[in-house]
């Protein structure tokens, strides 16, 4: 198969600029980043990533929310060996937000459990190419403790 | 409803295999089955394969090695489970009436991609923001330890009890013993796993016979039978999760318990699911061998080394045995029928009559695992 | 012994998905069963998964969307039988007591390869010297040719009618009809074989869900019952092998019809394997319907087509309603229950009481195929 | 994964020959290739390719035989469509050997339903290094029908 020149272009100016792991998941529309999360109409349920039918009413019809920015890290591990693309040792970490959903995210700062965390977005990896990778992230609030 | 019962055993050394294909992997462990079942191949009613990552047909590419074909091949796929999920389904379909003979291998063979950590589904969302396996489990060892105490040095001795086993098992993929400062010492994977709390990747098969009641009676009367044959899946949830329970096992192990009619003071010994040390202390809270927190006294008290009271692991366990992933529950099947047949070697745990094997696994967001089987055996 | 019934269908038009992840070509379908069934999704003693290339927990993966978890999730491979041989494991299941609802899902995903050939297992030595299914069968078709006088025109007529039938069904790939001069003009693929002789490669899912006696009896007295289930494989050989006649489906058909009770005659209705023209031809002599070498008789008299004696492939079959390997052996189920519930639509056969499906295939050196499984369904 | 230049050198040096697809199959140190099978020494069944254990008898004693170097073209195809590297279009067939054993093998030539073939050596593809591909081939021996 072979390659349009414009599509190799294109694919040159993306590779200048830091590229989302997983863009879907933020808005950062508004100023700060928010968690975009699925809301069932029906039933009002969360889910996270956005689902597109509920997994508590089986309806098909489900809107945009935010999730709550702040949260409590429930636990976490330092990983030293992981796929390619990944800046190792990271810290990797269960948020629980104050909504009730749990979200894995990378920890920028000394984690420490049942510490409080701030969502914000931060670097993660490099990509094949040499883009740097960007994801939403958890910053431990300092001194703060739930 | 006929009772099942375990006429033959196979299995191969667990370890790396780069030159071998997966079929030649495979068919070892099932003619040592066969040749000691003393079953006609072409008596066979069934094959179950459980393979994870052995690609289409494993079975009948090991199978048509042994001259096998023309009965029903079923591959069964359910990651770490896939084996003992293959055997669930055996199980079933002897109980029914439906089939009196029929074959189980395992059989994987990672060495295919190149070492370092497993290719990971990257349609989950979880993978996609750098979960790995080891990450997973380290979480809940760190969580368990802020909410219980247990040190990392605590932790490290499950390794070394491990070891111990494994050392005295041929057919483990490391068969040597470590010191706890060499399990502390050693290369960090994921904080607190030093490269010693994680079982190692490799290749390997076993395999069993399993007979109906009528066919038992004839070629081995004395056949341990399958009392309980378990398998189930974790319970979705995008919330909080209390991540020092292993809420799958919790629950199959409640089921199987009630389908053999035992409880966890009738188990002699078990091979439990050991891919990381923090999972072997949880199991043992899951199957009710000690109470939420006190995993470690269990462990320190030498109850679950070879000689206490209930020896869990003897062969190695994941840890060292190895974990080629489908092809680890018909490990534990074999391991635990020798042990119930009295024929261990070095590493018999004397007397047992009744065991336990638990195999479980497979990351999948919002889970605690994708799988989970346990089987029962008894004398 | 419980007999097994068919309480709920579902099914997404099979295509080219390539932005969907694997669960989300999944759910629609088994939603739909579901809500067909009107069963409450925690009723569901158990889900099976059929896939050949989906990748490890496809079920849970699927499953988890629907907020289903927490009971038995088995994931069965077997290629293009993958989804009939899960299905056949869950009739097992209910047969023997052990579940009263089950669900069954079939899933693929093909365009995650890019188009092209399937890979092939590189381990074995035929694919390692050029071989691809299209050749395989087009070896079936040469020698079938040269044997019984048929010609290139005849066997390209296989691909007008599966597209005259495919154009009415509204879930087919294909919704288009063919001349026969567009399947001979079309590109070669394989001698005789152009394009238009060879199922497309694709997306999609089918479901089912199954019941035992005492639940379809209040849930839907009227239910289809599944008569006869069966998986089998190929038989192994090194030596010569009549091409002409596709040896697993005459023996799996004949088992079939004896555990149904019935003969050919009794047949209203077939959903078969028809990956390439030749393959609908020798399925008609293997299922009895013709003589060998009258296959193209039968097919010329119009008795397969829609309004003939035994329709074959209402659904366009996989030639045009499409092929994503594991799903196609639900798709098949899921067209024979709507068929018998007279709800088929454009492509009803009328007054139908009797219906078949048959998915075989799985290349492997030596082998007829790897994989062959038959149901046989009744009103 | 660094590779050292030591392997780099190798590899290069290979791509410059020609390279069997399966160099297992065939035996050409006699001159004429032969197609190289397994013979169980408790049974005698023949495998090809070799195997590790008899299917026939589950021994494991399987010493060396060549297979007939002569036979019958069962059936063919002609594959226009393949994965990369093979030669298209090519001819595939069954050669049934007067041994009894069924070999698939390229036809090199104008295949033809029972006609006589025999064993020799072909060219059948280009490697992704540009190396020629070769494998054991068949070819039809001319005017001559069994
Ligand atoms: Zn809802
Ligand atoms: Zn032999």
């Amino acid at each position: 198969m072979s390659t349009s020149p414009e599509i190799v272009a294109d694919a040159a100016m993306a590779a200048a600029e830091p590229c989302f792991v997983a863009p879907e998941l933020i808005d950062a529309s508004g100023g700060a980043p928010r968690l975009v999360a699925g809301k069932c109409k029906a039933c009002g349920a969360l889910s996270f990533p956005r689902a597109p039918v509920c997994a508590a009413c089986l309806a098909q019809e489900i809107g945009v929310a935010h999730l709550a920015s702040e949260g409590v890290l429930y636990s976490f591990a330092t990983v030293h060996q992981a796929p390619r693309n990944w800046i190792v040792p990271y810290h990797l970490g269960y948020v629980d937000l104050t909504d009730g959903i749990r979200v894995l995210a990378h920890i920028d700062g000394e984690p420490k459990i049942n510490g409080r965390v701030r969502l914000g977005v931060g670097r993660v990896g490099t990509s094949a190419e040499g883009t740097p990778l960007m994801s939403y992230v958890f910053t431990p609030v300092s001194g703060a403790s739930a | 409803m006929s009772k099942v019962y375990v006429i033959g055993t196979g299995m191969i050394a667990f370890g790396k295999y780069p030159d071998r294909t997966l079929a030649d992997i495979g068919w070892p462990s099932l003619r040592e089955a066969l040749l000691e079942a003393k079953v006609k191949p072409d008596s066979l009613d069934a094959i179950y394969c459980g393979t994870a990552l052995g690609g289409m047909l494993a079975g009948q590419r090991v199978a048509k090695v042994l001259g096998l074909s023309g009965m029903p091949i079923i591959n069964v796929e359910n990651a770490c489970s896939s084996s003992s999920s293959a055997m669930a389904q055996a199980f079933n379909a002897i109980s029914s009436g439906r089939f009196d003979t029929v074959a189980i291998v395992g059989v994987e063979k990672l060495t295919k991609f190149g070492g370092g950590t497993l290719p990971l589904e990257a349609e989950d969302w979880e993978n996609r923001q750098g979960m790995v396996m080891p990450a997973l489990y380290a979480m809940r060892a760190n969580r368990y330890m802020h909410e219980y105490g247990l040190t990392a040095k605590q932790l490290a001795e499950v390794s070394v009890k491990s070891h111990d086993h494994g050392a005295l098992n041929p057919l483990a993929q490391i068969r040597k013993r470590v010191t706890l400062e060499e399990v502390m010492g050693a290369r960090p994977v994921a904080g607190p796993f030093t490269l010693w709390h994680c079982c190692p990747t490799g290749d390997g098969s076993a395999a069993v016979i399993l007979a109906s009641e009528k066919i038992a009676r004839q070629v081995k009367p004395d056949a341990v039978r399958i009392a309980a044959s378990e398998v189930t899946s974790g319970k979705y949830t995008n919330g909080y999760r209390d991540m020092t329970t292993a809420e799958l096992t919790v629950r199959g192990s409640h089921e199987a318990y009630e389908m053999a009619g035992i409880g966890p003071d009738d188990v002699d010994v078990a091979e439990i699911h050991d891919a990381f040390t923090i999972a072997e202390l949880m199991y043992y809270e899951a199957f009710g061998w000690a109470k939420p927190g006190e995993a470690y006294g269990l462990l320190s008290s030498g109850a679950t080394s070879l000689g206490g009271k209930i020896p869990v692991n003897p062969s190695g366990g994941l840890l060292s045995r190895g974990h080629p992933v489908g092809a680890t529950g018909m490990a534990q099947a074999v391991e635990i029928v020798r042990q119930l047949e009295g024929r261990a070697g070095k590493h018999q745990v004397e007397g047992a009559k009744v065991g336990v094997t638990h195999a479980t696994g497979g990351g999948v967001a919002g889970f605690d695992h994708g799988a989970c089987s346990i089987h029962i055996f008894t004398t």
